[in-house]
């Protein structure tokens, strides 16, 4: 029942996503001085109104948007295609985007009478370059022009990094980049295949077409084991930690909430759009095994951490194990079981509360560290009382991550629980609860440091812009308001499938 | 066995082992050149499948260019080696044996074909009338995958941007080193001199013919990649300052160019990356020409790395 | 055996020898020559595809050879990446090591004035 | 007569002023004395509670999750004595925040309890009820560090580990619960009807026990309450343990259900609760600090109450729910008395000692059952569900031991007090004491027609006031013997069995270091890197299988 691949009204909308930030990326090379700050100050807006326009389109449509690419109709051409989960990932995209930018103002401004400076320019760039690679990985559907767009994402990602320019952030780029290309040539050689054994490359065509035999089943697992390190699941998250507690805050925060996330979303777009009922029971489990892995020894270690970033780091790891339990508690989604939408539902809204959240901490962080010059934590004795605005967003953003209600992070963890216990897989259960009793106490560690009694005079802390704070507050907010939705978003989540 | 037969298993071989050899010599600098070899044999395999533009393109980017940035990557870090440790026997063991299980992996899909392997190539053929142009490839490249195509110029330029970022703060806007290439000799500037006209006009050649013929804007574009790199390390023409406005725009000049015609086609065509009927090939040779352009500048300055020394005006 | 088969087992054992060179050298750009043959393998595996593909006149699919051909571009850029990361770690590394940090600074600061 | 619209606004506002209080000293707006706010958050929660009649109930809008407050008997009475202990202890309070940077985060912490604290009572869905009840069990945490002590932090500490763990446990329950219920429907009583029937039924039944077993403090999760409440400011100390605790007992008293007899899980809860009824005097009369003798009595006192509501569902028996509200309200407004006496104790001059003396050993032994007083009819109520078996025995040797550890509470007062010679505390404060105290004798007597357990007739009859005095006189004759005994018994630390734990605990950081070690040695990147490839192999295995 092959049908062609046409363009829907809205279509251009997806073609303006992504080449929006990408005309930004073009401009910014032929501006120099204050000028790549001035074009930021348009793209993100703009880029923000486009994404809220996707989202629109998709929720009145009640079905994927698709834009077929110079009108050539896969699987010669490459179509572009936004259902209910793209359309989401890109707003909450744009709302990370728009408050990393705010936040970055003051951080990378380009003086104003001084010749152009490297990190603002980089900076900058890098942001439009993150948003494109984003915008094109969640609406793209054919696989090789995916890993154009994961490699736009890669490359953005390093350089951000290594910002600073210190010896440990360009060692920890360096292995990021190592191991993101080995995961990039994994990916590649499961597109190969796949070409070979279908002729296709479209998501659309090859579900129709596939079949579960051994050239698919390799392919399928190169693809999503060159993702999952690209992804920093346990056990290949060598090099998350330093990237992500190297970087500079904002830099920091688009590679923990947005980065790690797109590669995440592929392989979702592998399992559930390209080859849906391929992923068997056993293989779910193993995915949603190393994510249990994941979230123990990443909150163990969270608890562990001497240094505030590398705390945030750890969580990070600890978190997206949590979306892993996606795989075998939402298996039955296509079949319509109705537990499965749940666990789709919960599973996403993690993703999406985790990227507001942690965004948030990785802002309040950074100016945590601002202050004071540092991020011991056993040094961080009372800077709450200075800086409560950025407490309040650490806090906020830390219940969310806990699960504590009413948050996005409660709602998607309830939901995922609820989920494991219907579909009478308890034991994940249980990993759930440790997970959050785990990121309680190392949240409630920091937290009472925060409280807690000043070792340092506060009076030598150095200037935080209220501003700022503001931006880590705003998303931090966002994630507590993500746990208000109202379950309709299940059904919005389901558009397209 | 038919002769062509058996020198393609000759090649086969010898790819594996020099790509064997290029994973254990002893020596930084000899394993780069091995792999300059190992280029060079690939093309030849490359031409054997039947695919001349992809040869051309490993000869000129894989094996060219990739080689002379290793070279003097290699010879820069001979200076300061330091003598590193394998891991231990048992992990290169387990590793062997891992690597080997994917290799059989991959053996079995390729000995295992489908009955009739899927092709594109007669949709492509059906629809390259379209497009005006004789090199399916090229259609492929610019008509109907011309996403692809666009989105990496983005790639390149973020790979430059990133190569770039590593300059200490103070050099920023500055001149990127070329010495460590070689020193300028008398032999070096004797090439610098003579090569370029032909280089450039065979670059001309390949852009333009790359529309019917195998060739094309990447091939056209690394061969200027390379002529300039010739120039700048024999110190004919100084290397640019990364602040100068002039090449920033050479730099962006193509991936705007392709982008604005991709936008026109919103306007003026069935959409994003379409072509106005009739007007396909020409415009799709500008394109390719200002693609060369920018992939040019782009190649070269990411092989002559990031700024090392200030401006002098 | 054709050559196409012959190519894609050649391909086979170069992914393995390029995963195993990754793993094993402990050089970086060593693990960057490896990954270029990784790269290569997997190329060379498109090749095989597009060669089996031959159809209406043509010696190999289109298709297939366009995405190597992009593919080539990206590896390269990300080499070039890499290799200027490996560069400017060395450098960074011997001024700490040889603690000639300052010297070397003043050096560079010398070069522009 | 009320309208219902004044009703249901009063309702409301019971829940929205404390926290629209909360969001004003939150406010920069809110400079000056926040701390005055305090006394009054609770007071239409006061009002609410006496005015308000049974069973009226408001659905809130759908963007405050459509939550469902309803007001029945049970709530309401525990709604009113505990709003009136807070009110007693916001004054307590305003006196005591001792600085101004520290005012506002304590009004804060402090009101965002209170909302938890009365929530509870009201919320009528699950969601609703979850959302209080973590309220009040995380924002405590403020109250309890607020002297800022090494003491203080280590027991905030542990309270709030201990917290989350009975947070995840309900929270599980909820999902439970939630899941074995027919339909969409949230509220509690919709759920709790179709427990008995659902396939989940015992793990269920476990695991909200665990929680609110967890809050109220039962034997083993008691070790909380000793470190919390003698590192506490007093005026928190008395709220903590009079009004917060109840959000376990009115957790109890709405999660399991009373229609169906459930023996074999009412006989567990209420063997437990017996176990920690006795424990609790056991260990609290070996303590010295008075406020950790308090909270071994509260430790006592909500185990006897466990064992009457698991009486009551081991027996099926609907007015069991009824009872165990009721016993709860007298001892919302005992415990928090006896803290507040402790406050007064420690600033009243030992020449005017028995000002103070004298109604705190009122009120102490009214937790024994002391006749006339609240604690006579308390217990007498609380006879209904126990019935006059085994467990009828063992509440009246209960209640021995309560003698017992009440008359080492007040040696233990008389002897701090003499110690401390501070400024007196003002009349108001007195006076704020005094009215809990007295509320605490008087307004049993109120409510027994309400619940219609018993008449007054029935009180005082000989044989009911023979029932409560002997174990009186039992327990008196017994602390008498134990007298010259007194300095001899071994000194257990606070948090008795957590003194063990401690022992254990280098164990447990072995295992982060392991973790760590695990880390690091995955972290390498030949491991790593190997790690890609054994993947590869292994989701293609795994995938092979069907």
């Amino acid at each position: 029942m092959s049908t062609t691949i046409t363009t829907t009204a809205s279509g251009y909308l997806l073609v303006l996503a992504i080449m929006w930030p990408v005309a930004g990326i073009m401009l910014s090379f032929v501006t120099s001085g204050r000028g790549v700050e001035r074009l930021a100050c348009v793209v993100l807006p703009v880029g923000f109104g486009i994404a809220v326009a996707v989202l629109i389109a998709v929720a009145q449509g009640g079905q994927s948007q698709i834009y077929v690419v110079g009108d050539w109709a896969p699987p010669l051409g490459i179509a572009l295609r936004a259902d209910g989960i793209s359309a989401a990932m890109m707003l909450t995209t744009a709302i990370v985007m728009c408050a990393t930018g705010l936040f970055a103002q003051g951080e990378f401004s380009q003086p104003s009478d001084l010749p152009e400076a490297r990190s603002p320019v980089v900076f900058w760039v890098l942001l439009f370059a993150i948003w494109s690679g984003l915008n094109a990985l969640v609406l793209g559907s054919d696989l090789f022009n995916l890993y154009v767009a994961l490699e736009l994402l890669t490359f953005a990602a390093v350089p951000l990094v290594c910002l600073k320019g210190q010896k440990e952030t360009i060692e920890a780029a360096l292995r990021y980049m190592l191991f993101a290309l080995i995961g990039s040539v994994l990916y590649l050689l499961g597109a190969a295949m796949i070409y070979g054994a279908y002729g296709t490359l479209d998501i659309g065509l090859l579900s129709e077409r596939v079949r579960p035999d051994p050239a698919t089943l390799i392919a399928a697992s190169l693809m999503t084991v060159g993702l999952l390190a690209k992804t920093a699941l346990f056990p290949l998250h060598l090099w998350l930690p330093p990237a992500h507690a190297g970087a500079p805050a904002p830099g920091s925060a688009l590679l923990s909430a947005l980065v790690v996330k797109g590669s995440f979303f592929l392989i979702v777009r592998i399992w559930f759009d390209a080859m849906p009922g391929l992923l068997s029971f056993a293989a779910a489990q193993l995915l949603a095994a190393l994510g249990a892995a994941a979230i123990l020894v990443g909150g163990a270690l969270a608890l562990r951490q001497k240094r505030l970033k590398l705390l945030i780091a750890y969580s990070t790891i600890a978190q997206i194990g949590y979306l892993f339990f996606i795989f075998p508690l939402a298996a039955g989604l296509t079949a319509g079981i109705a537990w499965s939408g749940i666990a789709w539902t919960g599973g996403w809204l993690q993703l999406f509360s985790h990227a507001l959240s942690k965004a948030a901490m990785f802002m309040a962080a950074g100016l945590i560290a601002e202050a004071l010059g540092h991020d011991r934590i056993a040094e961080l004795g009372g800077i709450g009382r200075r800086l409560p605005i950025t407490m309040l967003a650490f806090g906020l953003s830390g219940l969310s991550l806990v699960g504590v209600p009413p948050s996005g992070g409660f709602v998607a963890k309830s939901l995922l629980l609820m989920a494991t216990v219907m579909e009478g897989q308890w034991w994940w259960a249980t990993v759930i609860i440790v997970g959050g009793l785990l990121a309680g106490g190392y949240i409630f560690m920091v937290l009472g440091r925060l409280l807690g009694s000043s070792a340092t005079p506060l009076a030598s802390l150095a200037p935080v812009s209220m501003r700022r704070e503001l931006a880590a507050l705003s998303l931090a907010i966002c994630a507590v308001l993500l746990g208000f939705l109202p379950l309709r978003s299940s059904d919005f989540l389901q558009i397209g499938r | 066995m038919t002769i062509p037969f058996a020198f393609d298993i000759g090649t086969a071989m010898l790819l594996i082992a020099v790509g064997g050899w290029m994973m254990v010599a002893q020596g930084t600098m000899v394993a780069v050149i091995i792999f300059v070899v190992y280029g060079l044999l690939m093309a030849i395999a490359w031409v054997r499948l039947s695919a001349v533009d992809v040869a051309l393109t490993e000869a000129a980017i894989g094996s060219g260019i990739t080689g002379m940035l290793l070279l003097s990557a290699a010879a820069r870090l001979r200076q300061t080696e330091v003598t590193s440790t394998l891991p231990s026997f048992p992990i290169r063991l387990l590793s062997g044996v891992l690597c080997a299980a994917i290799t059989s992996g991959l053996a079995v899909v390729v000995l295992l074909p489908a009955d009739v392997a899927p092709t594109l190539a007669p949709m492509a053929m059906a629809n390259l009338p379209e497009t005006g142009l004789g090199n399916p490839v090229a259609g492929v490249l610019f008509a109907f995958r011309a996403l692809d195509t666009l989105l990496e110029k983005v790639v390149l330029l973020l790979a430059l941007l990133g190569v770039w970022s590593l300059a200490p703060d103070r050099l920023w806007g500055g001149v990127p080193a070329l010495d460590s290439y070689a020193p300028p000799n008398d032999i070096l500037v004797f090439f610098a001199q003579v090569l370029p006209p032909f280089g450039i006009v065979f670059a001309i050649y390949m852009t333009w013919t790359g529309a019917s013929n195998p060739g094309g804007a990447f091939q056209g574009g690394t061969v200027l990649a390379v002529m300039w790199l010739l120039v700048m390390m024999a110190g004919v023409v100084r290397a640019p300052p990364i602040s100068c406005l002039r090449l920033r725009w050479l730099l962006v000049a193509g991936p705007v160019l392709f982008l604005m015609v991709g936008l026109a086609g919103f306007a003026l065509a069935a959409g994003f990356l379409a072509y106005p009927a009739g007007y396909a090939k020409p415009l799709i040779v500008v394109v390719e020409i200002g693609l060369a352009l920018s992939i040019g500048a782009t190649l070269g300055l990411l092989a002559a790395g990031p700024p090392e020394r200030n401006h002098q005006p | 055996m054709n050559s196409a088969t012959l190519f894609g087992l050649c391909s086979a054992a170069l992914v393995g020898l390029g995963l195993f060179g990754l793993i094993v050298r402990p050089e970086p750009l060593r693990k960057i020559l490896a990954f270029n043959l990784l790269g290569s393998g997997v190329f060379l595996f498109f090749g095989v595809v597009a060669r089996r593909g031959a159809a209406a006149g043509l010696g190999a699919d289109p298709v297939p050879q366009a995405l190597v051909i992009t593919g080539i571009v990206v590896s390269f850029s990300a080499t070039a990446l890499a290799v200027a990361l490996v560069l400017r770690l060395r450098k960074l590394t011997d001024e700490v090591t040889s603690g000639l940090g300052a010297a070397s600074k003043a050096q560079e600061d010398g070069d522009h004035s | 007569m009320m309208t219902p619209m004044i009703a249901s606004t009063l309702l409301a506002s019971a829940l929205a002023v404390p926290l629209a209080m909360m969001a004003l000293a939150l406010s920069r707006r809110g400079t000056g004395h926040t701390a005055n706010l305090l006394p009054l958050a609770p007071l239409p929660a006061l009002l609410a509670a006496m005015m308000v009649p049974e069973d009226t109930s408001v659905v809130l809008p759908q963007a405050l999750l459509g939550l469902r407050i309803t007001i029945d008997k049970p709530g309401a009475m525990l709604l009113g004595a505990a709003s009136l202990l807070w009110s007693a202890g916001g004054i307590w309070a305003r006196a005591q925040v001792r600085s101004q940077s520290q005012e506002r985060p304590f009004t804060v912490w402090w009101l965002t309890t209170l909302a938890g604290s009365l929530g509870v009572f009201l919320a009528a869905d699950m969601i609703g009820f979850y959302l209080f009840f973590t309220l009040v069990s995380l924002a405590a945490y403020g109250l309890i560090v607020h002297d800022d002590t090494p003491a203080a932090h280590r027991a905030a500490g542990l309270y709030v580990a201990l917290a989350l763990l009975g947070e995840a446990f309900l929270l599980m329950g909820f999902v439970l619960l939630a899941a074995g219920a027919p339909g969409s429907s949230l509220l509690i009583s919709d759920a709790v009807a179709a427990l008995p029937t659902s396939s989940w039924r015992d793990t269920t039944l476990l695991l909200i026990v665990l929680g609110f077993g967890l809050k109220m403090g039962l034997v083993p999760f008691h070790v909380w309450m000793p470190l919390t409440y003698s590192a506490a400011p007093i005026p928190a100390a008395a709220v903590l343990s009079g009004a917060a605790v109840k959000a376990g007992v009115i957790g109890l008293i709405r999660f399991l259900p009373f229609e169906a007899a459930l023996p074999g899980w009412g006989e567990v809860l209420a063997s437990v609760g017996f176990f920690s009824a006795f424990y609790g005097v056991g260990i609290g009369i070996t303590q010295a600090n008075p406020a950790a003798v308090l909270a071994y009595s509260s430790v006592s006192q909500m185990g006897f109450l466990a064992a009457v509501i698991g009486m009551g569902l081991a027996a099926g028996n609907r007015a069991a729910p009824l009872a165990a509200a009721f016993y709860a309200v007298h001892h919302v407004l005992v415990k928090g008395g006896l803290f507040l006496a402790l406050g007064a104790a420690s600033a009243r001059l030992p020449r005017n000692a028995w000002l103070v003396m004298v109604p705190a050993a009122v009120l102490a032994l009214g937790l024994a059952g002391l006749p006339l007083t609240g604690g006579q009819i308390a217990k007498l109520v609380a006879k209904g569900p126990l019935g006059d078996g085994l467990a009828g025995t063992l509440a009246q040797l209960s209640a021995v031991g309560t003698t017992l550890l009440v008359l080492h509470f007040l040696r233990r007062l008389s002897a701090s007090a003499a110690q401390d010679s501070t400024e007196p505390p003002s009349s108001l404060l007195v006076g704020a004491w005094l009215t809990v105290a007295v509320a605490s004798l008087v307004l049993p007597w109120m409510f027994l027609s309400t619940i219609g357990a018993a008449s007054w007739n029935t009180v005082l009859s000989s044989e009911e006031l023979w029932s409560a005095s002997w174990p009186m006189l039992a327990g008196g004759l017994l602390a008498a013997v134990l007298w010259p005994w007194h300095t001899r018994l071994p000194r257990i630390p606070e948090g008795d069995v957590l003194a063990i734990g401690q022992r254990c605990l280098p164990s447990v950081f072995s295992l982060g270091a392991t973790f760590e070690r695990v880390d690091s040695y995955l972290r390498q990147w030949p491991i790593a890197s190997m790690c890609v490839v054994l993947l590869v192999l292994l989701l293609t295995l795994t995938l092979a299988v069907p």
